[in-house]
């Protein structure tokens, strides 16, 4: 980055150890901000001035940069994304308990229980870091599902890289695998299905989904949202450090433009580091708080880290919401407020808490051995506040940072060469005919990288922990028991076949989720509900941004024709290399009950010699 | 044949769980006072004459360590 | 005493997984589970005491290292040595081993990958407290999944070990973590201190695990806890 | 304030897989002339000046290190 020629807002009074507070922003109106170091266009930023009536803090630009940033808002997508709800009847609702909103879906399941479940991307920071991006791939997702009270059962991951034999796929896939295995089976969550497919399109963008199943009882489901004056936010997990804080770096090294040497801060790094141990950790201690009533609202931390978790937490609340920086626990020196604010360190919730059951949360988290730190309350203003060193540095409506984002209606094309690529059909190929050259295809397709046997992946993931799984590899879809007396399972499939939806999104997307409802029906479970993890390349691509629309489409218009909701997923553009985008690839998730897993039917061609094999549809 | 040690160590700011797992255990057996511990790994290496610096430095970056969350250093000893 | 009468103690240290799995596989046999915490220097009067799968407190310094400094494995490691029967399983073992209850240690698998799969067993040592239910012989199909299961210890003890017919398990059909002799547990010289890699309590059922083959564990114990 | 380094290696006699994985891979990426690699660890600690070398012994020994597989070394470096 080269020098901003403007004076910068942080060197405005001189002093580098200076406060960028809400005061001070109002005083020096005229100070250049980064906003667009930071990925904030011009209109933007001039609608966070008019919203605040005044220039942002660098603490309040770090939120509005991140929380509007194309992962957290769906800008992008959510004028596609209401479709989905628009095309969910009563009827399709009704086993519904939490949907899209939500950190994630929850859908009653019988017998009092319920399930929730989501994918979620974590492809760039795996292309960057395999290992550790996949890993905290893993790590974000478990979260996302215990902020729903339940406790996290199973795991799954759709991956997609490029071709098997390139030099990079070498570097990529074998980390990717560890990362996930590593993080997953220290979590002692068992791994019931995935994918792995290899295809040109993502050589320096793979994909790595991941997805978490949980269960809870379906009259305890929490919500992220902060009530309550006087209630107590609670922040406890790990200590909150200078990892995964990218784009806000910009705003550090102005900040700290005198001392780069020391700490050079200008080239951050944006990885972070999964602890495994802690996550464990904190999902037990998470569950005991929750089982003992002590939480009244509760959110994870992921991506935009406190920025995200408090404006949320206060959105969705009824009041305002206050919260003092110093009591952060930081595990690195001299972090400024943006940094604390914008900090991805893993491993971390926030819980709103009643005063009175302040002690009670700290026994509980005394026992797990989990940091936990009051650093704020609910307060019955309006607005989010935050203060560090004894001064202003947030003052905004929550709102306006998590929800009331900008929303565009990207222009969106059908490409001219769509017609080009679904002119050719599989008439012009030559065919096998004679059984010496059908034996060849089909030793060769065996051979394939896309048919091979996954057992180098699988055998790296536990699926036997907590001794619920009953089927997972080379199952087509996984089953669990979730309740042992009983018998009542569930069962899950993750599928997307890209070149497919390449050649036609709609029905593309449409095929996928006829797969996965498929393989979670040949276990024996009835299919129930639809997440998702949209994977695409750049939203500005009006080509890409037509995919989308059609892969949405086709896919609320198949759910509604099976008469199962789509209750939640993920949206990840900018998957391209260049200006070559991915092929589109919206992964998508079934969940499915069954009544009584001793009943589930095993993959594979029967045990006893003699047995027909008949070939059901056309 | 010239004997060569690299180590290698997670960055500063980047989360070390090993090295807070060992820092947190020892107050609990009962030895106080050791207020931080990192943990990385060491390499010894048995190295041809002919190997030069530049090609040991390749070898621990691109190699030995993960630059984008590791540093490293190399040094050669008396064998 | 009853069968019910036989109270078997599971630990649950921070990190560890297969606790649950252990005490379903307790109450299957027969006898009664009673959760045991790291933290408390207490078997709360147990008969005898499993060290369950997992990764306690991470087992990133080595498997099992902090482990054997919790205050209860000062209990266990007492207990044991009046002879109270102690079964550890992966992790379990790791514990075991650090604490200095069985010899040797386990490493890094040498394939340098964690591995999860169903593991033929030849059962060899049939009359320790925890395998009589077996016939010497005996192919067992069980999981085993760790990532440092590698059994390592000097020619000397490894002989004596054998001389002793202290190897309670082998691997047979494929070694998974290149394991010295092929050896998958042992026990200690009175037959009462077990470790093992593979999960006898994940093959309780052929429903969740590939056989049931890992109930003889439990059942074997409790026929020395409860005689007939 | 001092800052300790612990060196733990495997012993000479005692397999170790992932050394061997590194040397078997060097020449395949083009680096010739290294003929052993051994992988140990190395733990930075931030120590008391209280802290005497007979404690850091133990702390390596008892805990650091399992000497039934390991060798150890303790050193004092500048900070
Ligand atoms: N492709 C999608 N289909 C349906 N719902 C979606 C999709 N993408 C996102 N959502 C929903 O939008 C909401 C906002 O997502 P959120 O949980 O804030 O995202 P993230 O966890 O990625 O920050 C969630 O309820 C999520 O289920």
């Amino acid at each position: 980055m080269t020098e901003t020629p403007h004076e910068s807002a942080a060197r405005a009074d001189g002093g580098s150890e200076r406060v960028d507070s809400t005061e001070h922003a109002a005083r020096t109106p005229e100070a250049a901000q980064p906003y667009r170091e930071l990925g904030l266009a011009d209109d933007e930023y001039e609608r966070i001035r008019g919203i605040l009536g005044r220039r942002p803090t660098e603490a309040e630009l770090a939120m509005y940069s991140v929380m509007w940033s194309e992962h957290c808002s769906y800008k992008s997508s959510k004028v596609h994304l209401k479709y989905f709800g628009e095309a969910t009847t009563e009827q399709m609702r009704s086993k519904m308990i939490a949907g899209i909103g939500e950190n994630a879906g929850v859908v009653d399941v019988g017998d009092g229980w319920a399930v929730t479940f989501k994918v979620e991307s974590h492809n760039h920071p795996s292309y960057v870091e395999p290992h550790q991006g996949a890993a905290t791939g893993v790590g974000g997702i478990v979260r996302d599902i215990m902020a729903m009270g339940a406790r996290p059962v199973a795991v799954a991951d759709p991956l997609r890289f490029g071709p098997a034999e390139a030099t990079d796929t070498a570097r990529v896939l074998p980390g990717v695998v560890e990362g996930i295995g590593g993080y997953g089976n220290c979590l002692g969550l068992p791994n019931i299905g995935g994918e792995v497919v290899f295809d040109e399109s993502y050589a320096s963008n793979p994909l790595v989904n991941a997805m978490c199943v949980g269960v809870l009882k379906s009259d305890e489901v929490q919500l992220a949202h902060a009530s309550g004056t006087g209630n107590k936010v609670i922040l406890f997990g790990a200590r909150t450090g200078l990892d995964g804080i990218g784009g806000v770096s910009v705003l550090a090294s102005e900040t700290f433009s005198g001392d780069e040497t020391g700490s050079g801060r200008k080239k951050l790094p944006s990885v972070q580091v999964g602890d495994p141990f802690t996550e464990k950790v904190l999902i037990e201690c998470c569950l005991e708080l929750y089982r003992s009533g002590l939480v009244v609202g509760v959110q994870d931390l992921g991506g935009a880290g406190l920025s995200c978790a408090t404006s949320e937490l206060a959105s969705a609340g009824d009041g305002g919401m206050w919260i003092d920086l110093d009591e952060v626990p930081l595990r690195a020196e001299g972090m400024n407020p943006a940094e604390i604010l914008s900090s991805e360190s893993q491993e971390r919730m926030c819980a709103i808490v009643r005063p009175t059951d302040v002690e009670g949360f700290m026994e509980v988290c005394r026992k797990w051995d989990v940091t936990a730190t009051v650093i704020g309350e609910v307060t019955d203003g309006e607005n989010l506040r935050i203060d560090w060193r004894g001064e202003r540095v947030v003052d905004v409506p929550p709102r306006t940072v998590a929800d009331e984002g900008p929303v565009y209606e990207r222009p969106l094309q059908r490409p001219a060469e769509q017609d080009l690529i679904t002119a050719d059909n599989p008439d012009t190929l030559a065919r096998p005919s004679t059984a010496e050259e059908l034996r060849e295809t089909l030793l060769r397709m065996a051979a394939s990288p896309n048919l091979c046997s996954r057992d180098w992946v699988t055998s790296q993931y536990d699926h036997y922990v907590r001794g619920n799984t009953v089927l997972a590899q080379p199952s087509d879809g996984g089953v669990l028991r979730i309740d042992e007396e009983s018998g009542r399972g569930i069962a899950v499939a993750t599928d997307c076949n890209a070149r497919y939806t390449r050649l036609d999104p709609y029905g593309g997307a449409q095929l996928a989720l006829a797969e996965a409802y498929r393989n979670v029906a040949v276990t024996g479970s009835k299919p129930v509900a639809v997440t998702n993890c949209l994977n695409f390349g750049s939203a500005e691509d009006p080509a890409v941004m037509w995919q989308f629309q059609q892969a949405v489409r086709g896919l609320a218009d198949a759910s509604a024709e099976l008469g199962i909701p789509v209750t939640g997923g993920n949206v990840s553009f900018y998957n391209q290399t260049g200006s070559s985008p991915i092929l589109p690839t919206p992964v998508v998730g079934v969940l499915g009950v069954i009544d009584d897993v001793t009943r589930r039917i095993p993959t594979g061609i029967g045990a006893a010699p003699g047995e027909s094999l008949l070939l059901l549809g056309d | 044949m010239a004997r060569v040690v690299v180590d290698v160590m997670p960055k500063q700011e980047i989360l070390d769980p090993q090295g807070q797992a060992v820092a947190n255990a020892l107050p609990r057996q009962g030895f106080e006072g050791i207020s931080q511990v990192r943990q990385g790994k060491r390499f010894e290496l048995e190295v041809a004459d002919d190997v030069d610096d530049e090609t040991l430095a390749k070898i621990a970056e691109s190699f030995l360590a993960n630059p984008v969350i590791e540093d490293w250093a190399v040094r050669r000893v008396e064998s | 005493m009853s069968a019910a009468g036989a109270r078997i103690g599971v630990i649950t240290f921070p990190g560890s997984l297969d606790d649950g799995d252990a005490r379903r596989a307790v109450r299957r046999s027969g006898a009664s589970d009673v959760s045991l915490w790291h933290a408390d220097a207490d078997l709360r009067g147990v008969d005898a005491v499993i060290v369950p799968g997992g990764f306690s407190y991470g087992d990133y310094l080595r498997c099992g290292a902090i482990a054997k400094f919790a205050p209860v494995m000062t209990e266990v490691v007492r207990a044991a040595e009046r002879g109270m029967p102690v079964l550890g399983v992966c992790n379990g073992f790791q514990v075991l081993c650090e604490a200095g209850l069985l010899p040797g240690v386990l490493t890094r698998n040498e394939g340098l990958h964690y591995v999860c799969r169903d593991q033929w067993l030849r059962a060899e040592n049939t009359t320790s407290t925890w395998t009589t239910r077996y016939e010497p012989g005996a192919d067992l199909l069980i999981p085993v999944k760790h990532g440092e299961g590698c059994y390592v210890a000097d020619e000397s003890t490894l002989d004596e070990i054998e001389g002793e017919g202290r190897v309670l398990f082998r691997y047979v059909d494929g070694n998974p973590n290149g394991s010295r002799r092929d050896i998958a547990g042992i026990t200690d010289a009175r037959g009462r201190v077990a470790g093992l890699m593979p999960h006898p309590e994940h093959a309780i059922d052929p429903l969740t695990g590939p056989t049931d083959d890992g109930l003889g564990m439990f059942l074997s114990a409790l026929d020395t806890l409860v005689p007939a």
